[in-house]
């Protein structure tokens, strides 16, 4: 059974079609990486995937209990600390022992430091705010996980912990999850499946399945897999060539 | 019927002192249980109780009567509670006569009501009209802190604030000195005699109609008030001070000048009519558009 | 050419606003005639009777021309009032210290009654159109004052860094940046302001007896004419009504095109 | 433990906004003082004489006893218009057709002086606390409205949509993510509304002779006793500042702490 | 001659020390890529360069004539249009056609289309609002510019292009510029030199100079360079590996 499926689905912004006739189903325990040109409508499709957004046409079907989204903006709240923030994740009638611990658990997963808990988003870095917002979607414990390029703002570290995480969360053959990214490697290493969206938002061009489960790729697979989908591969041409793209 | 109590409405002014005299004095106690006095300051209070049917017996400006009862409200007029307290004070001791005021400036409070409209009538009949600058305040209060303070010479002003303008000027080491007596002005205007009905008491209808009978014993109460006061301002002002909320000296001062009377309407008849068409002349929705006929006096 | 689209789309939405803030207004009128049931002309007269007695006001020129008075001076002591405001509110809300020093004196001018201090007024400037063009100025001020040093002191601080970097002089950074953003606080704030200036208009003439609407209605009142002194009243807000629609508003929503845009249709709230 | 020197350095700034705003005071005391020697008492008695006067008062208890009706009726209606405008200033906001149908009235509110409809309120209420806790009533509330239904209009909707995709309730999204962003909007304008608040409840008092701190300003302005007049003024507004240092801007200040947090030193504004 | 030096740098927020004795210098025509952990301070010592933020001690030494900065957030002003935000950059007095020209040349190089140029910025994807920051730092033809972390949101294709724009930039020898990243292949393929921050702000680490100019690298010689950065040369430890930072 599918934890998500879209069928048919088109949107206009203000008589401007940006997503037409989109069909993508998401099985349980999958992690889908969507991929596509900067502006092509991933992140409409997101929004309308998570309910954001009411699409002008088209079918959402949803199996999975509970969602969270990590935006591509922070979209902290800017009269709460980060602790606070990353709390309003969390069901209301937590006793403040099990509200702490579970916060605490967010925040050392998203590699946040306890005394960073308790600045302001004015205070965080740009790299901190972005965890923050990880934390938040992490400490709602949903069984669908919406990122919308989730770890721009990390350094190369931080950035391999947290796609572990990832990679962890689809893991247990459960959860599933939407990775809109434009990092062809952190695609290739954490995804089941690449999916690429046309460069206007007309349909999904194709998609590709990635060899093995995410745990077992090695630096030197995910490498040589992005090289191929890069260098040989026509579905990624026109996210990879700017001048393919304006012939198009 | 019997009438439990009775609460006399008047403004903090010059009749109201017969009124809270009446009933301090006890001399209102065949007209009901228990009788009270309180004052309006606003039309607006005079219009709501009027209509909530609060006020029974209002003491109000003649005009504001005659208006009602033209407006076929069924207000009518029992007595006239004051001759006229309209008078010209000023810092300036050279002003005795309307004469005088030729080429000065004088401070008229509330346009287009009686004072400005009597004090016209007499500047017309001394053929002064236009000869004199007229500059309006909006109550007698802000004439009397321009007068005080140095500002103006010369205002016209009702009693008490005319005597409470005196008194505080004395007490500042100044001298303002009540330079016309405007009743004595209208009665030459209208050859009547130095009467001004400015004022009187005023029955609503449900008054006249359920208690009829306590009229009598009202206005002979407030008649024998009138002569009391009169008598014995010092005493009067004990009585009404407080009711009044003015200090006594204001009151015990100013009753000889308020030319408090208690006399039926209907008898001074003429003189209304005299004033009231003199009104009429320029300002007559002031008295509902016409002269009020037969139904205004008791 | 989307421009003129665009703009032809406001115009429309704000006609259809007019239309039905006119709507609501019928169901204010509706309200208003139950009471004048309940109660009769003397206290209050019906919606058609005033509009009746303003018609017939409004045969005269007379009326025409304290209608102008009135509402050239509520509309002058609100222009005062929005330019010394809006200057002491920007410099207010760039020093918070200059905002500690004068916040309790803004509460005093919101918190004493104009007739404390009226005398003073007429004693400067005589009873005259000054005089009530300056409590309609003092009226608005503190509101006027409080609203610009909001808008300047919650304005959002990334941007003047922005500009900083682009090396904008202080005055453009002010316009271009500082300014749109305390305008989009300023604009509620000054509706509150011109409603309050026409109110304290009408009240101070009423006051200190300067002619106007205030005056007419002072002796409408004085006559016990209720239908006319509403009918005033009816004139005064009218004119109120007609400089608010014909003016705020649509220089308002000029000025918050942009949050159209981020509205548009399918997008849930 | 850090909250609590958080807390600390807020009141301690909070105490040095109260002494600033003492200074400012003082500034305001010396230009009334000037004002009082070119015109003398009968015009504007000085401060000192109004102190006095005040302190005289005070004396009485009956003095207290008026002081404490006035400002009870000015707080009631004050938290009245606040509880129905913001209720209603937030329903408006959520839905602008509702906003456009309202504003007309609004504006009404705002510009129509209360002698149009007091008498209304006295036969409704009689002359007593109800018909002022009503007229100030109605005067916050047009204030109080806007401010809301502005500050729920301009909240900012990426928020809103996060809040939806963690599955929070209709309730807790409001009150979390919605009622913050109001509050900062609406704050500066419940220290308007409030002085609005004092200042009508004293005019109806005066209007409607209904005792209080109004009615004895009445017969302090018959009396010529224009000190006195003054000191109930006088003490009105410090009733209002007592009110506005010690209860809406302590909150305000409360609730604004991450704003102070966007601001350390050493940042160029 | 330097086109900047920074002497001495040290800040702190509220107490907190953020950056302490940092010392840098970049010399005219020259990009210097800095890098370092997320939270370290890197954007506190590009705002203090840039003159945003006042430090608490060391000098500041600016020989070039403007700079520009393209921040970490697109800080776009949400009332005007993409097109007003770009035109921000440019001076005052300038005619309507030359200003015309000259967005339209910094937004066809942002790869901005012409009527994305008329939408408010919450309106535009990420990508295109970051873009459009781009766009304005470029149209104000600085000879000095400060990069936040700019490509963050852009497609690979869009990223590379970006990149050569700014390696144009600094090509004439005349131009200089600081560019923070995360991404090691983008510092190797742009910058002369990386600088790395320690994770505590504590001081620069240390340097790399990369051989050849910037337009003459290609894609083998970056990768095999990062490959060395990141897996021998123990400078760029704790920016490649979270338990490294942890014991530190
Ligand atoms: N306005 C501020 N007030 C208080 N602390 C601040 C403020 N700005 C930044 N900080 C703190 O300074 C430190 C460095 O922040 P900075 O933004 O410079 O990091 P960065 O290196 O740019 O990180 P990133 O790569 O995540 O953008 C962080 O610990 C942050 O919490
Ligand atoms: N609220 C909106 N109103 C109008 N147009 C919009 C709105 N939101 C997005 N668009 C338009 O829809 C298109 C797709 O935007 P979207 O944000 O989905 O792109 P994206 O694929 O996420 O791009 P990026 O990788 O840059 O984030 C863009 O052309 C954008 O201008
Ligand atoms: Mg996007
Ligand atoms: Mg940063």
């Amino acid at each position: 059974m599918n934890a998500l499926n879209l069928t048919d689905i088109g949107h206009a912004f203000l008589g401007r079609t940006v997503l037409d006739r989109i069909t993508l189903d998401i099985g349980e325990g999958e992690l889908v990486a969507l991929v596509g040109p900067s502006g092509c409508g991933k992140s409409t499709l997101l929004h309308i995937a998570a309910g954001l957004i009411d699409p002008r046409q088209g079918r959402i079907n949803r199996s999975y209990a509970r969602h969270a989204v990590v935006f591509q903006e922070p979209r902290l709240l800017p009269w709460a600390t980060a602790r606070k923030n990353i709390g309003m994740a969390l069901p209301e009638g937590l006793s403040s022992r099990n509200r702490h611990s579970r916060i605490l658990a967010a925040a050392t997963a998203a590699a946040l430091e306890e005394d960073d808990l308790d600045k302001y988003p004015v205070q965080l870095s740009g790299g901190m705010k972005q965890r923050t917002a990880i934390a938040r979607a992490l400490a709602s414990e949903a069984d669908f996980l919406f990122f919308d390029e989730p770890f721009t703002a990390l350094d190369p570290a931080l950035r391999r912990h947290m796609q572990d995480i990832v990679i962890r969360h689809a893991g247990n053959g459960k959860r599933s999850g939407l990775f809109i990214t434009h990092d062809m490697a952190e695609a290739v290493r954490t995804a089941h499946r690449i999916v690429v969206l046309d460069r206007r938002g007309n349909g999904i061009l194709g998609e590709r399945y990635i060899p093995l489960r995410p745990v077992e790729r090695d630096d030197r697979m995910i490498f040589e897999t992005v090289q191929h989908f890069m260098k040989a591969d026509p579905l990624f041409a026109h996210v990879e060539e700017l001048d393919e793209r304006r012939s198009a | 019927a019997t009438l439990d109590e009775l609460v006399l409405y008047g403004p903090p002014a010059g009749p109201s002192i017969t009124l809270a005299y009446a009933v301090g004095a006890g001399l209102l106690r065949d007209v009901a249980e228990r009788v009270r006095f309180r004052i309006w300051r606003t039309p607006d209070e005079m219009r709501a109780g009027l209509t909530s049917g609060t006020m029974q017996a209002v003491v109000m400006p003649v005009t504001a009567a005659a208006n009602l009862s033209t407006r076929g409200f069924g207000v009518k007029l029992a007595n006239v509670m004051t001759n006229g307290l309209l008078y010209v004070i000023s810092t300036n001791p050279e002003i005795r006569s309307i004469a005088d005021l030729a080429g000065r400036e004088i401070t008229v409070p509330f346009p287009n009501d009686t004072p400005e409209l009597i004090f016209d009538a007499v500047l017309a009949h001394h053929g002064l009209a236009g000869k004199m600058k007229v500059s309006r305040s909006g109550s007698p209060i802000e004439a009397i802190q321009l007068l005080l303070s140095g500002r103006i010479e010369t205002a016209l002003v009702p009693e008490p604030a005319a005597t409470a303008a005196m008194i505080k000027a004395s007490t500042a080491g100044k001298t303002v000195h009540r330079a016309i007596d405007m009743q004595k002005e209208w009665g030459a205007v209208t050859g009547l005699g130095a009467i001004m009905p400015q004022a009187g008491l005023a029955l609503a209808p449900a008054f006249l109609r359920d208690h009829a009978e306590r009229i009598t014993p009202l206005l002979s109460g407030l008649e024998k008030a009138t002569a009391e006061v009169i008598a014995n301002p010092a005493a009067a002002a004990g009585h009404a001070a407080s009711a009044l909320e003015l200090p006594w000296p204001v009151i015990e001062k100013s009753v000889p000048f308020s030319n408090l009377v208690a006399t039926p309407a209907a008898q001074a008849r003429p003189e209304i009519e005299a004033l009231l068409e003199a009104i009429a002349k320029t300002n007559a929705p002031m008295i509902g558009g016409k002269l009020p006929g037969d139904s205004l006096y008791l | 050419m989307t421009s003129l689209a665009e703009r032809a789309s406001r115009t429309g939405q704000f006609l259809w606003s007019g239309w039905s803030g006119l709507a609501g207004l019928s169901v204010f009128a509706a309200v208003w005639q139950v009471a004048h049931e309940a109660y009769g002309s003397f206290i209050l007269p019906s919606p058609l009777e005033t509009l009746t007695a303003a018609q017939t006001l409004l045969g005269d020129v007379s009326a025409w021309q304290l209608l102008l008075t009135t509402s050239s001076r509520a509309l002058s002591g609100f222009a005062l009032a929005g330019v010394i405001g809006t200057v002491a509110g920007c410099i207010a809300g760039f020093h918070p210290a200059i905002l500690r020093l004068v916040q309790p004196q803004i509460t005093l001018m919101l918190g004493v009654p104009p007739i404390a201090w009226i005398v003073l007024l007429m004693i400067w400037f005589g009873t005259g159109s000054a005089t009530v063009t300056m409590t309609a100025a003092v009226a608005c001020l503190p509101i006027v004052f409080l609203g610009a040093a909001e808008g300047i002191a919650s304005r959002d601080r990334l941007l003047d860094d922005m500009a900083l970097s682009l090396g904008m002089g202080q005055v453009r950074r002010f316009v271009r940046i500082i300014v749109p953003q305390m305008l989009n606080r300023l604009f509620p704030i000054l509706v509150m302001a011109l409603g309050t200036a026409f109110k304290a208009a009408v009240m101070a003439e009423l006051l200190a007896n300067a002619g106007g609407i205030g005056e007419a209605l002072a002796v409408s009142r004085s006559n016990l004419d209720v239908a006319n002194a509403l009918a005033w009243i009816l004139l005064s807000v009218s004119a109120l009504l007609a400089v608010e629609y014909g003016l705020i508003q649509p220089t308002r929503s000029e000025l918050e095109a942009w949050r159209h845009a981020a509205r548009p249709w399918g997008v849930k709230r």
